[in-house]
């Protein structure tokens, strides 16, 4: 036994350099569930995309801790008086990867690029369809960029902040090959992009010229000390090897875990589970123009089964928050008002299904393996449906036929999960509309409609505070979805990370420390 | 004793403990395999429950047993699926021979140049998850290599003499398939639906395995064994189950259907 | 034999036409779309309006396919509806991934089945050849998933000896790239020796039937000698076709086991790809996996002369 | 008495593990330093493997349950298997039966016929390459030099049998067993070989034990006799006093197996022809490949042919002469591409209103036993069948016309129930016989009917055929490639060669006076045997074809 295994050891001792674990100690190893999209801020992205790119790439501004909007590449603005011109004036010294240092002319011909490109992922936010279109970016000397809207908008520099939006990030020309396609980022943050292997994985090297501002890190302003020499991504899709790779210590960080898993981890000595909700929504929609579920009655009594504190508490593991308000838990604009939820009633169901006229038909609630807080909720849900008599019936589908489902408005109750929404009034924005204008719309109602937009467009908070109050009596009152929480995104970290810490859901790696 | 006789035995017992399981499940089971207790959850095998709980506190045991049923009754309708189709165009083309034959064979070699897990795969992304689905994409999945074996069983019955006999008597063609070749092709088709009886198991639980399969809460073996895989290193007993099933199964299939391809196959005796 | 080799691959043809045809009409079929996956919970029609176009997938059906075709004719399978990335070479650089895995597993199954299949031949219903039926019976019945999965346990995690994750080309650093294909292909080669080790046995037993083994016994040749030189070489022929087909099928991507053992191969990019709704690359997979295939059986059609002389290839 | 080369002593051989199953009981004889023993028997009496374990190379399930075999006064069961495999090669030399499986494929001429000179001879690869060119040569192979560099499927049965011989004798051993060294073979090339091995054992002062089925042939050749059944020994002795005054029953109607000419018969040349076939051709195409272009192959090229009403004509031939073309043609089983066949003197042409009758009055009986009758069907349903288009009969009558043929082909009510696979070669073929003429058909073709089966169950089954034709009156063409049986029945012989009729005419004359040089090649081929006062006596019909013939009719 112990000779093959010494044998085994020495062979393997001669490849050390090449397996991840092994490595030069300031290597962090991440995992990624699947491979980013591309490397460029904002288009052809996903979440994941987001997460990796926006360590190489800085905007004009950042979303801070609490979703304020924090300077990032300016050091600040102003806004003139008519709320349609925005002011920037640059940190000077600023350094690209390539060793260029950052002008008005650089940011000026970034952002034109990224706003007017087809493929931009905000492109709606900036040209008009949702709200204010950018009329013009302008350079003003070297170290000021004005950029000129055709109306006021509230919500402008949170759009230009959104990790979605690829923080609407400012990049090199030699991003870009000769022929204007993309090479790859040459950009401002603290991680430098390096070799992308398709499939496998990518690698950031710390950017030994970034210049450092603020005293603290803040969402994804503040303080980007790069304390490790770089970050290997490994593309693992399989949740049981990563946990393996964990325990192994070939990963170092998982930062999506399902719940489930990190909560096994939690008990485990070294480990430090991350979990933070994000203003992300885990719901359960209703389809209001289903014959059935479209009495409200009827979506009441699904309500009144449901013990919602329950289903959040098992879906996480103990680690999510019941939140019965689309208004995050973590937002300013979370109050009393909003702690206001869902009455657990069985009793009640008799009455409302009787009510609702309903007879014991079916109902099918779509779920997804994706996502393992969807498919567990969907499992609670029908037993808990079916132990007060209404026949649910489960149908799992493959994530991308669901998310067609959703686009379509095709199903009676899915659960879902909306993406991390950074204000209350996105949150809301979301959900309410037109179904005849927008399949996808859950919440179709016109007052509540003019709510969300007058919201979207108020700067003032109480004035805010007091149409988000009016929207959540709204909201529980109609019932158009189930809300059960916030997004919650956990991360485990293995024994040898210090200071890792996850915001809105985002794997940040300043600040992270990897002992040896 | 004679070697496919212990085989039959071997096999035998295995697949009678299975398909008594999937009978009485279909009536009676310790818990209901459906009902969560999640004040239960992960509960190693006891007293109260045998083979212990899963990750939503569901009876183990009542859950094999609930899925032996689930698990028989897709692989037979499958392979019965696959026989037909198998059948039909296998002794079509095979007697039909020219154009017919043709066409068949090149749509056939077509779907065959494909592993017959990524069709299934592709199939059922189109027909959804669904246990019709399943049977439907499996079948067709597994369609073609019947056809072939028909087929060259009936091209090759088709040289005997038995079938000139036939000719020789006056007896028309769709009479001599129906009655001389249909029936002695039976035998490699039994020995061929045996084995891919366990293979449609097999692919089931490694559609399951990939995220596709029989969705639950309906438990099959597969998709016990994907929702287990999580839970693998803290609950063993989760994925020991389900996996011993699966490969218990499939061992007495593998072994009776040696027996039946002794009895059927002499040329291969013994094997 | 190059003209035999010609006129098979002339006659797979139609064959592959089909097959893109079937691969085209099937994967629309499926619901969902990259341009909706893409823009998640975001759509709305305009946004997904745009997508599509940028994709290309604006145009009918019939249309794409038109376009695609004439590509592919000329040697060009089109790009990645998600990222742009060619096709072709991102079908090769998987391709060789799983070929490099498949190829040590089936040559290691063959070196170790063999000789098990016509050992228990040779001592057929003899103590050994109990042993080693059993056994191969016993490996056909254990799924790949599960056996990857517990050797991942015990040999990644229980016992520590090898690297539970992550993926090195052998071409960049031999030595750990051999180290990271030892769990996915021991499992492979265990599930695969189950199957030769019967078949190498059947086609041995055929063979020690014949006279010319009697003859060879008569020439006064020792068991080992007649084993080796007279039963090795003719019993090989069926076990090579067999071979052809495993390969075939493998070579198409071992889904499963690359997923377990997280390597980026071509079974996993077909699987992915369909997820993603990746369309030109599920489409350009499948015509490169039927190719294979067809390829595959072709040159083992053309090296089958080797083991049967009285076979030649025309 | 000196001491034998061979003398098997009381052998008995079982399966392994069911000592009482045996398959072999007491058999003892002696093999003397030289001689040429026979030993005669029909399958299934252990004749084989009695041959296979003097050498110790009985098949691994059988093994020796008592008495012994000595070499020279050794046991070759108590020797160490390397001692056995010293004796193997060198002094003890087997040829087998089947030329088509008894070299390896895979392996060149050389490389197998060096095997036993590595092993036992001490030659430099030079000389031993001459050894076997010489006796490459000596076997008459042409071309050595290219034999020894080719396959053995690059050779007819024929030459591989001589390379078997060769390999053999390559070392002369003291004894050479050839197992049913030509029954594989064409009746022209069997002669031949047989003579080559003749001769050079003699010439090597071999002593030869010869297995076969074929009494008159071993008679012809050997000195000595043993004559196996079911496992034992019935009587041995010197071949003269065998034949002359057989002891045993089972040696007399082993020797009255043996085909007599049957008494002529007088039909009627003027009765009208019941079946006639006029300039009939039939072609094989080969399919057009893409680069392929397509061929044609002619089988059949413009025969004529009339059987008239009751008579039994004969069609012999060597294989590859298209009789069985021929037959399978007027059939029906092979499309014709130009010339007619005509019944009652009317053409008929398969799909016309006029085949359906034909079809039901023309039977067939084929070769092949075991591959002729349905094997899952009952005896009872097979027989049936052949009366499915029978409108007249009812289920009842039909039972009980199956039940009366059957009962005339001499299988009684037990076999109805049975399947084929129940049944033994020699009864397979009575039900063949018997589905074939319970329709009461007036023309039955019989293919080879008897050429797999044992010679006393052969006899049997002829004699029944007879019977049934004298009875039901039938017309008969009667395809062989075995004259001797021809004889015994037919009214007219056929003779084709290359798909052509080169001779015809009536048995006797033919068997007579031959007129064409293929006729009497095929003739010289099978050794006679006659009674006379003192018993039988054995000789070739004619002088072996010369060796330029042989070589042209190949």
């Amino acid at each position: 036994m112990s000779l093959p295994r010494s044998i085994l050891r020495a062979f393997l001792s001669s490849a050390a350099l090449a397996l991840p674990g092994m490595a030069a100690a300031n290597t962090l190893t991440v995992q990624i569930t699947a491979d980013i999209r591309s490397s460029q801020p904002g288009i052809n992205r996903d979440a994941g995309t987001d997460s990796v790119v926006l360590n190489v790439v800085e905007g004009l501004v950042a979303a801070g801790d609490k979703g304020e909007i924090r300077p990032m590449l300016a050091k600040s603005w102003t806004v003139s008086a008519d709320g349609k011109t925005y002011t920037f004036a640059l940190r000077e010294g600023v350094k690209f990867h390539n060793g260029a240092t950052m002008t008005a002319a650089d940011v000026q011909w970034s952002l034109e690029k990224l706003i007017r490109d087809p493929e931009f992922s905000c492109k709606t936010f900036f040209d008009g369809s949702r709200d204010a279109k950018v009329e013009s970016i302008k350079a003003a000397g070297d170290h000021t960029v004005v950029v000129t809207l055709d109306r006021p908008d509230a919500m402008f520099l949170n759009y230009m902040a959104q990790a979605q939006c690829g923080s609407t990030g400012i990049v090199h020309r030699s991003s870009f090959n000769e022929d204007g396609s993309w090479k790859a980022p040459v950009a401002t943050g603290p991680f430098v992009f390096g070799e992308w292997k398709r499939g496998e994985g990518l690698t950031l090297k710390k950017f030994a010229d970034y210049s450092i501002t603020g005293d603290k890190p803040d969402g994804y302003g503040g303080r980007k000390e790069v304390l490790l020499d770089e970050v290997k991504y490994v593309v693992v899709p399989d949740t049981a090897t990563a946990v393996a790779g964990l325990r192994s210590g070939a990963l170092d960080v998982l930062p999506y875990l399902p719940p489930g898993e990190a909560a096994k981890l939690k008990d485990e000595k070294g480990f430090t589970i991350v979990a933070a909700p994000h203003g992300g929504l885990v719901t359960m929609l209703f389809q209001t123009t289903d014959p059935l579920m479209s009495n409200v009655a009827m979506r009441h009594a699904v309500i009144a089964a449901l013990d919602t504190p329950q289903i959040v508490d098992s879906v996480t593991y103990g680690l999510g928050i019941p939140n019965n308000s689309l208004v995050a838990s973590g937002s300013l604009y979370h109050t009393a008002a909003h702690d206001k939820g869902y009455v657990y009633d069985p009793s009640a169901v008799p009455g409302l299904l009787q009510k609702a006229g309903y007879k014991g038909e079916k109902i099918t609630i779509l779920t997804n393996r994706r996502s393992a807080i969807n498919y567990d909720t969907a499992i609670i849900a029908q037993a808990m449906l079916q132990s007060v008599g209404i026949n649910a019936e489960i149908e799992v589908l493959e994530w991308a036929s669901q998310l067609d489902r959703f686009n379509s408005g095709k199903y009676q109750i899915m659960a879902f999960n909306y993406s991390n929404r950074t204000d209350p009034g996105l949150a809301y924005q979301t959900v309410v509309g037109s179904k005849a204008k927008k399949a996808n719309t859950v919440w179709d109602d016109t007052e509540a409609s003019a709510l969300v937009n007058k919201s979207l467009q108020e700067a003032d908070p109480a004035k805010r505070q007091a149409i988000f109050d009016d929207l959540h009596a709204r909201f529980l009152d109609q019932a158009p979805l189930v809300m059960l929480a916030n997004g919650l995104d956990v991360g485990v970290a293995g024994p040898k990370v210090k200071g890792y810490r996850t915001w809105q859901g985002f794997a940040r790696f300043w600040g992270v420390e990897r002992r040896k | 004793m004679k070697r496919h006789q212990r085989n039959y035995i071997l096999g035998g017992a295995p697949l009678a403990c299975f398909l008594g399981a999937a009978l009485i499940g279909r009536f009676w089971t310790p818990f209901n395999p459906m009902r969560i207790d999640l004040r239960s959850k992960l509960q190693p095998p006891g007293a109260a429950h045998w083979l212990g709980t899963d990750e939503f506190g569901r009876d183990l045991l009542s859950r094999l047993m609930a899925a032996a049923g689930t698990s028989v009754s897709i692989s037979l309708t499958t392979v019965f699926f696959a026989l037909l189709a198998g059948l039909t165009l296998g002794v079509i083309a095979g007697y039909a021979r020219g154009w017919t034959d043709r066409v068949v064979m090149s749509l056939n070699d077509a779907l065959l140049a494909f592993p017959s897990m990524l069709l299934a795969l592709a199939l059922l992304s189109i027909t959804g998850a669904n246990m019709y689905g399943i049977i439907l994409a499996l079948g067709m999945a597994y369609t073609p290599s019947m056809v072939r074996v028909v087929r060259g069983s009936v091209l090759s019955l088709r040289e005997r003499e038995f079938i000139d006999a036939s000719r020789i008597m006056g007896n028309s063609a769709a009479y001599t398939m129906l009655r001389h070749i249909l029936p002695n092709c039976l035998g490699p088709v039994i020995v061929l639906a045996t084995s891919m009886f366990g293979s449609v198991l097999l692919t089931e639980s490694a559609l399951s395995f990939l995220g596709l399969g029989v969705p639950p809460p309906a438990p099959t073996w597969g998709n016990m064994l994907a929702s287990a895989r999580p839970h693998i290193a803290e609950a063993m007993w989760l994925g020991i189950f389900p996996g011993l099933c699966i490969s218990l199964s499939l061992l007495g299939i593998n072994l009776f259907g040696d027996a039946i391809r002794d009895r059927f196959d002499p040329r291969m005796r013994g094997l | 034999m190059l003209k035999f080799a010609f006129t098979r691959l002339l006659s797979a043809i139609p064959t592959l036409f089909i097959v893109s045809v079937a691969v085209f009409g099937l994967i629309r079929l499926i619901p969902g779309d990259p341009a909706s996956l893409m823009l998640g919970d975001l759509a709305d029609a305009d946004a997904l309006a745009a997508a599509r176009k940028a994709m290309g997938l604006d145009r009918p059906v019939p249309v794409q396919f038109a376009i695609w075709l004439g590509d592919v004719v000329q040697g060009d399978l089109g790009r990645s509806v998600l990222n742009g990335q060619p096709v072709l070479d991102l079908v090769l650089h998987r391709f060789a991934t799983s070929a490099q895995m498949v190829l040590i597993a089936v040559g290691l199954s063959v070196l170790v089945a063999v000789p098990l299949g016509m050992a228990a031949a040779w001592r057929q219903n003899g103590g050994l050849d109990l042993a080693i039926v059993s056994m191969s019976t016993l490996l056909l019945s254990v799924p790949t998933f599960w056996l990857g999965l517990m050797i991942l346990l015990v040999f990644g995690l229980k016992l520590g000896w090898l690297p539970v994750l992550g993926y090195v080309s052998i071409a960049d650093n031999p030595v750990a790239g051999l180290i990271y294909l030892v769990m996915p292909v021991l499992t492979l080669v265990l599930h695969e020796v189950g199957i030769i080790v019967r078949m190498a046995r059947a086609s041995t037993l055929d063979v020690l039937r014949l006279d010319y083994i009697t003859h060879a016994r008569a020439k006064g040749m020792s068991e080992s000698a007649v084993l080796l030189h007279h039963a090795a070489r003719n019993a090989f022929g069926p076990t090579w076709t067999l071979i052809g087909l495993i390969l075939g099928n493998l070579l198409g991507g071992v889904a499963v086991v690359e997923t377990v053992f997280t390597i980026p191969g071509l079974g996993r990019l077909i699987v992915d790809s369909i997820y993603a709704r990746d369309y030109v690359v599920v489409q350009g997979c499948l015509l490169f996996v039927a190719l294979t295939y067809l390829l595959v059986n072709l040159v083992v059609d053309l090296l089958y002369p080797l083991f049967d002389p009285r076979v030649t290839a025309e | 008495m000196n001491q034998p080369l061979v003398e098997v002593d009381r052998l008995s051989l079982s399966v392994r593990g069911l000592s009482d199953h045996q398959i072999v009981r007491d058999v003892s004889f002696r093999v003397d330093a030289g001689e040429i023993v026979g030993i005669v028997g029909e399958s299934g009496s252990g004749k084989t493997m009695v041959a296979r374990s003097l050498m110790n190379l009985q098949p691994p399930a059988i093994s020796i349950s008592g008495g012994d075999v000595r070499f020279e006064g050794r046991s070759v069961p108590a020797m160490t298997g390397k001692q056995v495999r010293a004796l193997r090669g060198a002094r003890l030399g087997m040829v087998f039966q089947e030329p088509m499986t008894s070299l390896n494929p895979s392996m060149t001429i050389g490389r197998q016929l060096e095997e036993p000179l590595k092993l036992h001879a001490r030659l430099d690869a030079p000389r031993r390459r001459e050894r076997i060119l010489d006796i490459l040569r000596r076997v008459d192979i042409r071309d050595p030099e290219a034999a020894f560099r080719a396959f053995p499927h690059q050779f007819s049965g024929g030459m591989r049998q001589r390379i078997m011989l060769a390999s053999a004798m390559l070392l002369k051993p003291s004894l050479l067993i050839a197992d049913e060294p030509t029954t594989a073979l064409d009746a022209l090339v069997q002669r031949e070989v047989l003579e080559l091995m003749l001769e050079m054992v003699r010439d090597e002062k071999t002593a030869l034990l010869m297995i076969s089925h074929d009494l008159p042939m071993v008679a012809r050749y050997c000195d000595r006799i043993i004559v196996m059944r079911q496992g034992e020994v019935v009587e041995q002795g010197p071949v003269a006093e065998i034949i002359s005054r057989p002891r045993h029953d089972y040696t007399r109607e082993l020797l009255q197996s043996m085909p007599m000419r049957g008494p002529l018969r007088i039909i009627d040349q003027a009765a009208s022809a019941v079946v006639e076939v006029k300039g009939l051709e039939v072609e094989y195409r080969t399919k057009a490949g893409l680069l392929a272009p397509k061929t044609i192959k002619k089988a059949l090229h413009g025969i004529d042919l009339c059987i008239r009403s009751g008579e039994i004509v004969a069609l012999v031939g060597a294989s590859g002469s298209g009789k069985t073309t021929l037959g399978r043609c007027i059939a029906g089983l092979v499309p014709a591409s130009s010339g007619g066949i005509f019944f009652a003197g009317k053409v008929v042409k398969p799909g016309s209103p006029a085949w359906h009758h034909y079809r039901l009055n023309c039977q067939m009986i084929f070769q092949d036993p075991f591959g002729s009758l349905d094997p899952r069907m009952k005896i009872r349903e097979i027989v049936v069948e052949a009366l499915r288009h029978d409108r007249q009969a009812g289920r009842v009558e039909k039972a009980e016309r199956v039940r009366a043929v059957l009962e005339e082909v001499g299988l009684d009510g037990r076999y109805l129930d049975r399947y084929p696979h129940e049944l033994s070669g020699g009864q397979r073929q009575r039900v063949a016989i018997a589905r074939a003429v319970v329709g009461r058909p007036q023309f039955v073709i019989a293919d080879e009917a008897v050429s797999a089966l044992d010679v006393t169950v052969r006899t049997k089954v002829l004699q029944l055929l007879a019977d049934l034709q004298r009875r039901h009156g039938f017309s008969c063409l009667f395809i062989s490639h075995d004259l001797s049986v021809v004889e015994q029945l037919a009214d007219r012989v056929v003779v084709m060669r290359d798909g052509v009729i080169v001779e015809e005419g009536k048995r006797d004359a033919i068997f007579v006076a031959p007129q064409h040089e293929y006729t009497r090649a095929l003739l010289s081929a099978i050794p006679t045997l006659t009674r006379t006062d003192t018993g039988v006596s054995l000789s070739w019909r004619f002088a072996q074809a010369d060796g330029a013939l042989a070589e042209a009719l190949q």
